[in-house]
């Protein structure tokens, strides 16, 4: 009776091309039956360049190209790009523009935030969820669309302000827009974030430590979900952040462990509600005046180099722009939340089952572009 | 013809064409799959003596339960995730032994029994009378089985446990 | 079979042979449609439960859609993959329809004379003979040479297999009441008339419909226990690498499965085609009110399916080991008990089969207070426009 | 043991409550647009059958771009703004009134005329820089977004068509001709002038 059974360990392919990958994303795991052993994340399938292209194209030019660093959160990537060349040029952004690229940001944190839960949602066997929050964040499009005239890749912000005023009307209609939105999603929550079931797939699911996730330099709703207080929107303010009222949601176990997949998971949840109130006060305070500071249409910072860090929803992004003095970058580094989160899936993923690990990834928020930028 | 005889040749044609992949195949999975089917023949067989209660378990048991377990069993085993995997036999003398002890076993005691032929008729349920006499007559040993079984089921629980916790 | 031997002159062989063929087809072409219209209804319902429209362009309201898909997926290239078990990989599709056709043989689709055989063992008979359907599985997930089929097929065996035992266990309850595993006799134990039905007969029986209920979701495949399939996890299980006509075949037994799940809950715990006396024995209206039943218990199905998030494989055993076959032995113990009780005072039956009932109603009327508050608060515009 | 009970009465609780708002939205009416059928751009027929949860389609859509030629100075801002290179403008200084049969107040000479506007929409990634650029507010995005073409080389648009090309390089060599009798006209009387004050 002593002797162990001979087992074999299978190893499987999930991705390129699986459902839960999330975009294109490889994990070579060895698995014991259903217990994952090994999990080796393979990254570089949507490699497109972008820090290189930098390189050719002007300062202003490069704009659309941060929209496509982060899909779902293009207003943040144009806002943490075009801080780092106004910090550069030594620009002062008009104060309505600064309300209006908080209200665009916070906007867009919402719809990333409601599609990282929705995908979460899913990921689970709940689709309905999945497609109502979707419905919310096309309702977001909505008025996104209405304040720069594209759905996805806003190249909404521009180098000293943002390209177009708020369309007459705007504020009423995202006032009407949030009383709707915070009861659907509240609804939503009542659906599948407190479900039993649901809490049952995440709670004590993969925890990291807070020291962990340090180590492994977490960002954004990830850390804090590790009961970690940090954001940069409160820790180093930029914008008008530091006239605003809102809390820093963390992690709190409230029904596992510290860390786990449905504190990082809630931390999103509370961070929606954040954002909203963000916006009704945005929407109360905004001042009339310029959108736009002065630039000059050929920018030529001075030479030197630039680190700026942002919030974005997922998390500490960070635009690195190094200028010889001439029309474009000479060198473009751009860090991303997903490359961190994506980086402890193999320890993570050790003896938990493969639906633990759909939970993991859908729990970190990886969007697959920007592992690889 | 009745239909029950076409039922009959059905079956056994079953059983012994299965039979034979059960025993020749050299695919273990092959094996175990045409197990499934024999048992299954055989509930027909059942059946078609009227034993209607009998037949039902033997499907439950052996061809939903036992089997099954048969086959993942067999799929634990070595490098079975690939398909053709061969399961040749090296001890023949042995198995030859074996094989035709029971054979001579089995045909000894077919030449010994009288068999009590009845005349086809109208088979009554059975399932009635077996209850009654499980639980009236046989209440003893069924009670006394169903206590054995449980107190294997624990102790097999309390072992797989024991092995989790070293 | 009269007119066939009398008129036709056939010898009674052929006759039955006949009458069995023609029994078949007409089962096999209900079962058939019906899981046709299942596959639409469940995606009409699932869009309009999601804010969309779902399929409306085959046809009236798209009705004919499942007519459209059949045809596709018959014209489709019929992949086997390289490595595969060519003749196991092959025959897997009809064995796993057979496997749920053949659970139709002591299912009435209408009053008691209407089902293809009352057997004695019915019960027996509807519980074991999942067990091929369990084979089909493993065999699917085996011979596709795909390690995602494998462990698909071996999710669904485990599963189906440990779901048989609460299953089992809680349909007692009804035999206890009927005193008989046939299943016509299961319906004359019912009345027609909600309290009279198994399911609210008594608190114990109660429990055994819902543990039953949950058990054969389980059989079935269904989220939340959709694991053997589980899109996100094993892209699409054990028939991921079917295509084609074959895969259609799953389709159909998987849509099927639900239109079981649907007949069975009915015929066995509520009340199945029972009619009032004075209309007893009309063959449209016991069909109807089957039928009716059977769609609600379908609805209900597919609305847990686009409700419920899924399960882990340890939390489904959890689930049946540990919570679902408690309650079955609770339910079965207890029945057992309370039918002594109400031998010793026939008038409790009665009583608590209404009192059991009007807790239910009460429950009902609750549940469609939150789905009244609910839908209001859906309502509330968004002021796009 | 209290876990146990806690788990299965949640697990009820949230069910229900999660069935009950299911059932909810299944009563609600769907916002999916049914493409072809619904014209997305009028908000009136938008509000008719939505109920006012869907917005129809902004007047800032950045849709396909349009060139009005008849404001463009070819002064070629866009073809630096646009980081990707899909806008090509080749132009000659000419009278555009002359060529596009509009009235121009400036004087002849100063205006060009493009004789080859092309946008290659398969490149464009709709960013609108071009259109931030442009100073006259000739090129813009169109709330045009069906551009299906069954040939890669159909997705690039071309505002100036032969005729016109012809047309204007063959003014331009006019005006050229013109200028040049022009100067040396001028360059007679001059050559004259000075003569005379010789």
């Amino acid at each position: 009776m002593t002797s162990e059974l001979k087992t074999e360990h299978i190893t499987i392919n999930m991705g390129p091309q699986h459902p839960s990958t999330h975009g294109v994303i490889r994990f070579v795991i060895k698995t014991d039956g259903e217990i994952i052993h090994e999990c080796d994340p393979d990254v570089g399938y949507l490699h497109r360049g972008i820090e290189k292209i930098a390189e050719s194209v002007t300062w202003q030019g490069f704009v659309p190209f941060t929209d496509r660093v982060d899909y779902l959160a293009s207003m943040n990537a144009n806002w943490a790009y075009c801080m780092a060349v106004e910090e550069m040029l030594g620009t002062e952004v008009p104060e309505r523009a600064e309300y209006i690229r908080v209200i665009a940001g916070e906007l867009n944190r919402i719809s990333s935030h409601l599609v990282a839960i929705g995908a979460a949602d899913m990921d689970m066997g709940a689709i309905t969820p999945f497609v109502q929050l979707l419905r919310e964040r096309e309702y977001i499009n909505d008025l996104l669309e209405m304040i720069c005239g594209a759905r996805l890749t806003y190249n909404y912000y521009s180098i000293g302000g943002v390209n177009y005023d708020l369309p007459e009307g705007f504020s009423i209609k995202v006032m009407g827009f949030l009383d709707h939105f915070e009861v659907a999603v509240e609804q939503m929550h009542r659906l599948v974030t407190y479900n039993q079931i649901f809490i049952n797939r995440f709670a004590n699911v993969a925890a990291v430590s807070p020291e962990m996730a340090m180590d492994y330099n977490f960002v954004g709703p990830n850390l804090r979900g590790s009961g970690v207080k940090y954001d940069v929107r409160r820790n180093k303010p930029y914008s008008i952040y530091d006239k605003l009222d809102f809390e820093i949601p963390i992690g709190t176990a409230s029904v596992g462990t510290l860390g786990d997949c449905y504190d990082r998971y809630f931390v999103r949840v509370e961070e929606i509600r954040e954002s909203v109130k963000i916006l009704r006060q945005c929407l109360q305070q905004i001042p009339e005046g310029e959108i736009q500071a002065k630039v000059k249409n050929a920018i030529k910072p001075p030479v030197g180099h630039k680190y700026i860090r942002t919030e974005t929803p997922r998390g500490d992004t960070g635009y690195f722009i190094y200028s010889d003095g001439k029309t474009s970058p000479s060198r473009l580094k751009i860090r991303t939340g997903s490359f961190t989160g994506m980086s402890i899936i193999p320890e993570l993923a050790r003896n938990i089952f493969i639906a633990d690990l759909v939970a993991v990834i859908g729990s970190l928020d990886i969007v697959a572009p920007e592992l690889d930028r | 013809m009745e239909i029950a005889d076409l039922f009959f040749y059905l079956f056994s044609v079953m059983i012994i064409g299965l039979g034979g992949v059960v025993a020749f195949s050299r695919n273990l999975l092959h094996s175990a799959f045409a197990l499934f089917f024999v048992l299954f023949g055989v509930a027909g067989f059942y059946v078609l003596l009227g034993a209607d209660f009998l037949a039902m378990v033997q499907i439950m048991v052996y061809a939903g339960g036992v089997c099954v377990l048969l086959i993942f069993a067999t799929m634990l085993s070595d490098n079975i995730s690939q398909p053709g995997k061969s399961n040749l036999s090296f001890q023949t003398v042995l198995s030859t032994v074996a094989g035709g002890g029971i054979a001579l076993l089995l045909l000894s005691a077919f030449e010994n029994t009288t068999w009590n032929v009845v005349a086809p008729g109208a088979m009554e349920p059975t399932t009635n009378s077996i209850g009654k006499l499980l639980l009236n007559e046989y209440i003893l040993p069924f009670e006394v089985i169903s206590f054995l079984l449980l107190a294997a089921m624990v102790s097999a629980i309390m072992l797989v446990k024991k092995g989790e916790n070293s | 079979m009269n007119l066939l031997t009398d008129t036709l002159g056939m010898t009674e062989f052929w006759a039955n042979v006949v009458i069995m063929l023609i029994v078949c087809t007409i089962v096999f072409a209900v079962f058939a449609l019906m899981s046709g219209i299942t596959s639409w209804a469940e995606r009409r319902i699932a869009g309009r439960m999601q804010s969309r429209y779902g399929c409306n362009r085959v046809g009236p309201q798209g009705i004919l859609q499942f007519v459209a898909d059949a045809v596709k997926l018959i014209l489709k290239e019929d992949l086997i993959p390289d490595g595969a078990d060519r003749f196991l990989y092959k025959i897997t599709p009809y064995l796993c329809l057979m496997g749920v056709l053949a659970t139709l043989v002591v299912l009435p689709l209408g009053s008691r004379a209407m089902m293809v055989a009352d057997l004695n063992v019915g019960v027996l008979y509807f519980i074991s003979i999942t067990s091929i359907v369990v084979i089909g599985i493993l065999m699917a997930g085996w011979s596709s040479n795909n390690k995602w089929s494998l462990l698909g097929g071996m999710r669904s065996a485990a599963q189906i297999v440990s779901y048989e035992i609460p299953v089992a266990m809680s349909l007692l309850t009804p035999i206890l009441i009927a005193g008989s595993l046939s299943v016509g006799d299961l319906l004359d134990s019912q009345g027609w008339l909600p309290w009279e039905w198994t399911a609210f007969q008594t608190p114990f029986s109660a429990l055994a419909f819902f543990v039953f209920f949950i058990g054969s979701l389980a059989e079935g495949n269904r989220t939340p226990f959709d694991l053997p399939e589980a899109e996100s996890e094993l892209v699409s299980g054990f028939n991921t690498e079917y295509s084609g006509f074959r895969f259609a075949v799953f389709f159909m037994a998987e849509y099927g499965n639900v239109f079981l799940i649907g007949l069975s809950t009915t015929a066995l715990f509520l009340g199945g085609p029972n009619l009032p006396g004075f209309l007893q024995g009309n063959p449209f209206l016991s069909v109807a009110v089957m039928m009716l039943k059977t769609i609600f218990i379908m609805f209900v199905v597919i609305w847990l399916r686009w409700t419920l998030p899924r399960f882990r494989i340890d939390q489904l055993m959890d689930l049946s080991w540990k919570y679902l076959l408690p309650c079955a032995l609770i339910a079965f113990f207890g029945q057992s008990v309370f039918m002594l009780v109400a031998h010793q005072i026939p008038a409790i039956t009665q009583i608590t089969s209404i009192v059991v009932f009007i807790v239910f109603l009460l429950i009902m009327i609750k549940f469609i207070g939150r789905i009244r508050t609910n839908y209001k608060e859906q309502s509330i515009p968004v002021g796009l426009n | 043991m209290n876990a146990y009970f806690n788990n299965i009465k949640n697990g009820i609780q949230t069910v229900f409550e999660g069935m009950s708002i299911s059932l909810a939205s299944f009563f609600v009416h769907p916002i999916t647009i049914q493409y072809p059928e619904d014209d997305i751009s009028s908000a009136e027929k938008l509000k008719e059958t939505y109920k006012g949860q869907l917005g129809p389609m902004p007047e800032n859509y950045r849709g396909i771009l349009d060139v009005d030629l008849s404001i463009c100075t070819a002064c070629q801002l866009c073809v630096k703004a646009c980081p990707i290179d899909c806008i090509v403008i080749d132009a000659v200084k000419c009278d555009k009134s002359k060529v596009q049969g509009t009235k121009s107040e400036k004087p002849a000479v100063k205006t060009r005329t493009c004789t080859r506007f092309d946008i290659h929409m398969g490149k464009c990634m709709f960013c609108a820089l071009c259109t931030l650029a442009c100073p006259t507010g000739a090129i813009v995005h169109t709330k045009v977004f069906e551009m299906n073409k069954y040939q890669l080389q159909d997705l690039v648009l071309s505002f100036v068509s032969e005729e016109e090309k012809e047309k204007a390089i063959k003014r331009d060599s006019e005006l050229k001709v013109e200028a040049a009798a022009e100067k040396a006209a001028k360059a007679a009387k001059e050559a004259e002038k000075t003569e005379e004050e010789k």
